[in-house]
């Protein structure tokens, strides 16, 4: 009986975890082994890890609530990045500088991330069952439109505007002197030469990932879960479930802002034009590789599928660069990526619908 | 019977398509061949070039070289025709014309002139494959 | 005699949205641009000779019911393949292409079967799942183009490869079949110049796609795409025609693509590719066709308009705001702008079409109230 | 003569069960040449079981085959497909349409054995690549439309065709499937309920086909409930109940109240004692009028209807009639109209959250699709609509603005109805989907329960779930009604199970009240109703 259950324990993991994760787990795991024995220092790369891990995690929290409601997988996201590109690009306009930039930042960027949510939120709801195809060129006509826009908008900041016309906003802008770094360095915490972990980032993670908790445990929030798992329940149940999925998109949409926030003030730049053009995608492939499905993610999804992802990323190039004098991760992040959005797409959904 | 007389169909489909293939491969290979008009050795002997040479490869327009010039000429196919027109000593114009197959394989070829006036049978003395040092970059 | 009322010219323009806005952007930039008719002519020529053979791929599978293939840009990647090789090979012309085509196809054939059965499994989100399958097999084509040619497929051609020793690099002159087909038979009619051949293929693969639709297979096609389920019960082996559907699909996109690039004359290895399944779609679409419907009218009206917008916006912008970059990001908008609108439409009459026959429960309600 | 001899088809001993539960029962029947052979019975008397068992389908094969003998012409067959049964001349056309709606009724007619013209392509690409021969398309489908004596134009899309127009196209498809003379000629059609959605007038061209056709010498088996039509047509008649054949006659001298009598009825073995309960004299609780819903395969069309303070009301009627809209219109998940009183007060329809606030609550048929939330634990499909429409279960923080599940009182209350409905389960973290139906059906009514309602709609409470739970589940619909004075709506397709529990029953027939009676009547006064024959004495 005893090694039964041990095998069937096993199995029973292998079948909750998914293959695809165990064997991205397993690819993480053996560079990180394989690292020393090249001369990467392990260090180096695990504090390169957690930065990254802290860069990205906020933009793959954006994924949950749109998930929870049935809306699919966020291809979006680039919506919500403009709220926060709008937000970081007014802060440094209205000149404000260090960790109050910041602050205001996120304060500007709120209210476009809710009026785009909800104007993306009822395109949504009139497009039921077909939502994941037009949230992709949602995100990327947005993206376009705020090409145009970035050019015209009547931003006045020398620091942020091309030199020789004096108007339309640079394609790179630096947060140097604004934002730079006020999450990585706050209660930063020195471990030697090599290795810096990003307190500030990690508490913005936490504080978000535990509003995000305590949203999913409310009643609002578990109606939102319901609507996801089965929307005719919810609707005989007296739910509206256009608010409640126009809700979630706004979720959504904020945590994007909040998310590419984060992302420029470890990154150093603001990058505007197309730079959020294909954001979407890594977030996508990263909770998806966490173990989540189209219509279910938590946010133990979030931290598991952040990490591997960004690890992978952080590893293959200075790894595999020692091995085979190659570099392959961009090769490796794109088959990575996407395999894992194909296959998720593809399984049989094990959420009855 | 009738799948096999398919089956043959299809396979005799997908013969001639392959075969179509290396036709193309024939007819579009592509060729440079250097017209070369300088001094060269052949067996031993040593062939002065031409002061001065006119040569027509296919029906591309013709070609001067004086002395020690090299031009080139790019040909499509295998069997190509040279027109030489040269004056020997005594200012008479000599024309040559010779049909020449090139090798498949080879991209780049030599075609020394004076070798060809030497000897117009002897394809290998005048038509040779050109290698160029790999310049790295 | 049908009498044009106000009503009908209402539902045309609700049933063409998209055309008919871009008729009024087109009228609006043409006078702006400043371009001569000759040569927005001329340009519009290009364009169709270089883009319809392309866009033609896309017909299939809407007949198959499968959406919008953006797994379309499958077939371009063979195609490049194709034309990396006769390249390497020192073949030009018109074999060149020829040549380059039979290679792409077996290429495109296996790529298409893989993409039909991933697609089988993803029925309902067919385009969605092709798109990232795009993607996806692009990682795998850097993988073999960038990796796998010069090291483990031999490339001869030292001008062909990244100094590193392999991998090709990132533009390939196609100097060797550069307009060969488009110069073929060409026609000058008041200076305009026209690639008859380019167009006597492009309307072969129109009598193509007329005559498949006549075939039993067509048939077939068209019940699939119809329901599934009825097909299947009529014996029709659904899952197998889907695949196929995308396999022809995937092959005529490779010609297509090659085509386009012996117009274009240059290939950018890592990039020609990424973007076509967009263009394609986007002008496809504008023509006035939708996610369930396209014929070939739609192709060739699609380009021309689509196009033209593409011309004239950038002088446009220039003009309007004195921004070159301007018009160019208008019309990357606008692309994208028009995929989003037409896929909502599409979603919303759908949706519209369901709620019919409340309406109708409705009048009749109204009729035995009145009794 | 020895054809006479010989049946067509004889069935021999069927008998079907799915797992344990007996449906059919030593069927023995047969049928000649030409015959029309009328079949009827309730839902659920094992009528379309027994076609599945003719034509082989899966569904028999997966769930561990049958018992006894199909045999045909003399010869023991056993299809493993309904092509097979097609080669063998035995064709079927169903109730719902098969047909692609933006092909002609000719291209519907030879779907997938259209008439090919050889092309050089096809042996290179398969046969596939031939392309159609149009003219050959349409010459089958009008000589088989010809065959049903009708006229139908052959060119036009069955998107635009009335709707008689798509049956007949449907059974010109069946007529038509020997026309490459690669199966034997179709010599038994089955029909299933190729009425139902016919307009009188309509009906009446296809029984005139029908009486064509077995002229020709095709034999049929007609399903209907309309009865009129079966004693019009039929040349004998058989009536199935209980997965058992009642009768089996002659038409001859055979009346509607014959069969439907024997349709209905039932030996008496009723356990329960009817209730002791007057209506009369109770307030209305419920008045709806002039209700249309739209919900596919179930149309009302136009109810009007009252229901008593504290009774138990039953509807009942076919399947397809319109019953189950009822509820599902006045609950507002399908699209309706008309006016609803409920507690003197007009409900805002297609609004279900205005209805459950008013205190209306309901169990739907559906237990997958719109009962449970399947993925989720006991404890959130019990708690849900309570905590949703009430504010149950929740703690309030700051007056209210936050709030948070309690996963104690919502644990305590799965707890309370798990104990209460006795529903098997490891525990109330559980996920729905794991449970066995009538675990579920339970999980339902807890929902509801928690809701504590005043008017309870529950929608064939009994369906799928074994007889134990059935017992269980009427039981506990009674003692809420009875301890707590709950009015309920039950709307069932099995009428003895609305006489045991109900104090009237309305019968819906062709989306309308067809009558309504008290549970105490013979059942085949319902058997009439069901029928769309008004009895006299209907309240």
């Amino acid at each position: 009986m005893e090694n039964i259950t041990i095998i069937d324990r096993i199995r029973d993991f292998i079948k909750h975890f998914g293959w695809p994760r165990i064997i991205i787990g397993l690819f993480l795991l053996t560079l990180f082994v394989m690292a020393p024995f090249v001369g990467v220092n392990i260090n180096t790369s695990l504090s390169d890890t957690l930065n990254r891990f802290g860069m990205n995690c906020v933009m793959v929290l954006a994924m949950v609530p749109m998930i929870h409601s049935g809306c699919g997988l966020n291809f979006g996201l680039p919506l919500g990045i403009i709220a926060g590109l709008l937000g970081g690009t007014l802060a440094i306009e209205f000149n404000f500088i260090g960790p109050t930039s910041f602050l205001m930042a996120m304060i500007f960027a709120t209210p476009f991330a809710v009026i785009f949510g909800w104007g993306y939120g009822k395109l949504l709801n009139k497009v039921k069952g077909g939502e994941m195809m037009i949230a992709t060129y949602v995100g990327f006509s947005s993206v376009a439109f705020m090409c145009m826009m970035w050019l015209l908008l009547p931003y006045s900041n020398p620091t942020m505007v091309w030199g020789y016309t004096g108007r339309g906003l640079r394609t790179t802008i630096s947060t140097e002197g604004y934002y730079l770094h006020v999450l990585n360095d706050f209660l930063a915490i020195r471990i030697g030469e090599h290795f810096v972990f990003p307190t500030g980032m990690f508490l913005l993670f936490a504080l978000l990932a535990f509003v995000i908790w305590a949203f999913l445990h409310s009643k609002k929030g578990t109606a939102m879960t319901a609507v996801g798992s089965n929307p005719v329940f919810a609707r005989a149940c007296g739910i509206d479930i256009d608010k409640t999925r126009i809700l979630s998109v706004i979720l959504s949409t904020w945590l994007g802002a909040i998310g590419i926030l984060v992302y420029q003030q470890s990154f150093g730049f603001i990058q505007l034009y197309m730079g959020p053009f294909f954001m979407a995608l890594p977030a996508v492939s990263a909770i998806l590789i966490g173990g989540a499905s189209v219509n279910k993610a938590s946010i133990t999804n979030v931290i598991v599928g952040t990490f591997l992802f960004q690890g992978i990323l952080t590893m293959t190039p200075s790894v595999m660069n020692s091995v085979i004098q190659t570099d392959m991760s961009e090769v490796i992040r794109i088959v990575v990526s996407n395999g894992m959005i194909l296959y998720a797409l593809t399984r049989k959904t094990e959420a009855t619908r | 019977m009738r799948i096999n007389k398919r089956f043959y169909i299809r396979a005799v489909a997908i013969i001639v398509v392959i075969l179509f293939a290396i036709l193309m491969a024939f007819v579009g290979k592509q060729h440079t061949i250097l017209l070369d008009n300088k001094n060269i050795e052949v067996n031993g002997a040593e062939l002065k070039a031409l002061s001065i040479v006119e040569i027509q490869v296919d029906k591309q327009p013709s070609l001067e070289l004086a002395k020690r010039d090299r031009d080139q000429a790019l040909v499509q196919g295998q069997t190509h025709t040279f027109l030489v027109t040269y004056n020997d000593e005594n200012w008479e114009e000599i024309v040559l014309e010779k049909k020449v197959k090139v090798p498949f394989s080879e991209d780049m070829l030599i075609f020394s002139i004076p070798a060809f006036i030497n000897d117009i049978d002897d394809v290998d003395s005048y038509l040779q494959p050109f290698e160029i040092e790999n310049v790295s970059e | 005699m049908k009498k044009i009322t106000s009503k009908g010219i209402k539902s045309l323009i609700r049933n063409n949205l998209v055309t008919v806005l871009f008729l009024v952007i087109c009228s609006i930039g043409i006078p702006l641009s400043g371009y001569s008719p000759s040569y927005l002519i001329s340009e519009i020529i290009v364009r169709l000779s270089r883009n319809s053979f392309l866009i033609l791929s896309l017909l299939i599978p809407i007949m198959a019911g499968m959406g919008l293939n953006f797994g379309m840009t499958l077939g371009a990647m063979a195609g490049q393949i194709g034309l990396i090789f006769v390249t390497d090979w020192n073949v030009v012309g018109i074999p060149a292409m020829v040549l380059a085509i039979i290679i792409s196809i077996p290429i495109s054939i296996l790529l298409g079967q893989l993409c039909g059965r991933i697609l089988n499994k993803a029925k309902g989100r067919e385009m969605v799942t092709s798109y990232i399958l795009g993607f996806f097999m692009n990682g795998v084509y850097q993988l073999i183009v960038l990796y796998g040619m010069g090291s483990i497929i031999p490339i001869k051609n030292t001008s062909l490869v990244l100094p590193r020793g392999y991998g090709i690099r990132n533009t390939v002159n196609l100097i060797g079949i550069r307009r060969s087909l488009d110069s073929l038979f060409n026609l000058s009619i008041f200076g305009i110049k026209i690639p008859l051949m380019t167009f006597i293929v492009i309307a072969l693969v129109c009598v193509f796609i007329v005559w498949f639709r006549k075939t039993k297979l067509g048939q077939d096609m068209r019940a699939v795409g119809q329901d599934m389920e009825v097909a299947a019960s009529a014996g029709i082996q659904v899952e197998h025609t889907r695949i196929v559907s995308i396999v022809i699909s995937t092959v005529v996109a490779g010609i297509g693509m090659i085509i386009y690039l012996q117009n274009i004359g240059t290939l950018n290895t890592y990039n020609s590719h990424t973007q076509i399944g967009m263009f394609s779609v986007a002008a496809l679409l504008v023509g006035g066709a939708s996610v369930s419907k396209a014929n070939i009218g739609n192709v060739f009206l699609g380009v021309i308009l689509f196009h033209l917008m593409f011309i004239v916006s950038p002088m446009a912008g220039k003009n309007l705001i004195g921004q070159a970059q301007l018009g160019e990001y208008f019309r990357v908008f606008v692309s994208y702008g028009v995929i989003t609108m037409s896929l909502v439409l599409y979603e919303m009459r759908k949706k519209r079409e369901n709620l019919a026959n409340a309406e109708k429960l409705q009048e009749n309600q109204g009729a035995l109230n009145e009794d | 003569m020895k054809d006479k001899k010989i049946p067509l088809l004889e069935m021999k001993n069927i008998s079907k069960d799915f797992s344990g539960n007996q449906v059919l029962n030593d069927i023995n029947f047969s049928i000649q040449k030409g015959e029309i052979l009328g079949l009827v019975g309730e839902n659920g008397a094992g009528k379309s079981t027994l076609m599945k068992i003719l034509f082989g389908m899966d569904e028999i094969r997966t769930t561990g085959g049958y018992g006894g003998q199909v045999i045909i012409k003399g010869e023991v067959v056993n299809f493993n497909s309904s092509l097979d049964a097609l080669e063998k001349g035995i064709g079927m056309v169903h109730q719902e349409f098969s047909l692609l709606p933006d092909f002609s009724a000719a291209e519907n007619i030879v779907l997938n054995r259209e008439p090919l013209k050889p092309s050089i392509m096809s042996e290179l690409f398969g046969d596939r690549m031939n392309s159609l021969n149009r003219d050959e398309i349409d010459a089958i489908a009008k000589t088989s439309i010809e065959k049903l004596g009708i006229s139908l134009d052959t060119s036009m899309k069955v998107s635009s065709m009335p709707v008689g127009h798509k049956q007949f196209t449907e059974i010109a498809r069946e007529l038509s499937k020997d026309a490459k003379g690669e199966t034997n000629p179709i010599e038994l059609l089955v029909l299933d309920e190729p009425t139902a959605v016919l307009s009188e007038k309509e009906a009446d061209s296809l029984l005139i086909a029908m009486r064509k056709l077995a002229k020709q010498g095709i034999a049929m088996i007609f399903i209907s409930h309309r009865l009129n039509e079966i004693i019009d047509v039929c040349d004998t008649m058989m009536v199935m109940r209980d997965g058992l054949i009642i009768k089996h006659i002659p038409i001859e001298g055979v009346n509607v109240q014959d069969i439907a009598r024997w349709m209905v009825g039932r030996n008496v073995s009723n356990s329960s004692k009817p209730r002791e309960f007057d209506y009369t004299d109770k307030p209305t609780i419920l008045d709806i009028q002039k209700l249309w819903v739209d919900m596919p395969g179930e149309t009302v069309k136009n109810v009007s209807l009252e229901v008593k303070k504290g009774e138990i009301l039953g509807i009942g009627g076919m399947a397809g009639q319109g019953k189950l809209g009822i509820p599902n219109g006045v609950m507002g998940l399908y699209q309706s109209g008309g006016k609803v009183v409920f507690d003197g007060k007009e409900l805002l329809l297609n609004n279900p959250r205005s209805l459950l606030d008013a205190g209306l609550a309901f169990v739907s048929e559906d237990r997958r699709g719109v009962g449970l939330l399947l993925d989720e634990s006991l404890e959130w499909n019990v708690a849900f609509t309570a905590m949703q429409v009430q504010d149950k279960y929740l703690k309030k923080y700051l007056k209210g603005f936050m709030t948070w599940r309690d996963s104690k009182a919502i644990e305590e209350v799965t707890q309370k109805y798990i104990d209460q409905l006795e529903i098997k389960c490891t525990s109330s973290k559980q996920k729905a989907k794991e449970l066995s139906g009538g675990n579920q059906q339970k999980i339902c009514l807890a929902k509801a329960f928690a809701l504590e309602p005043k008017l309870l709609f529950v929608s064939e409470p009994t369906r799928g779930i074994d007889i134990g739970a059935k017992a269980l589940v009427l039981e506990s619909l009674r003692k809420y009604n009875r301890e707590l004075g709950t009015t309920i709506v039950i709307i069932s397709s099995e009428l003895e199970e609305l006489r045991a529990i109900c104090d009237r029953i309305a019968i819906v027939t062709d989306g309308k009240i067809e009558g309504i009676l008290e549970a105490s009547k013979p059942s085949e006064d319902f058997g009439l109703l069901m029928i769309g024959q008004k009895v006299e004495e209907a309240i």
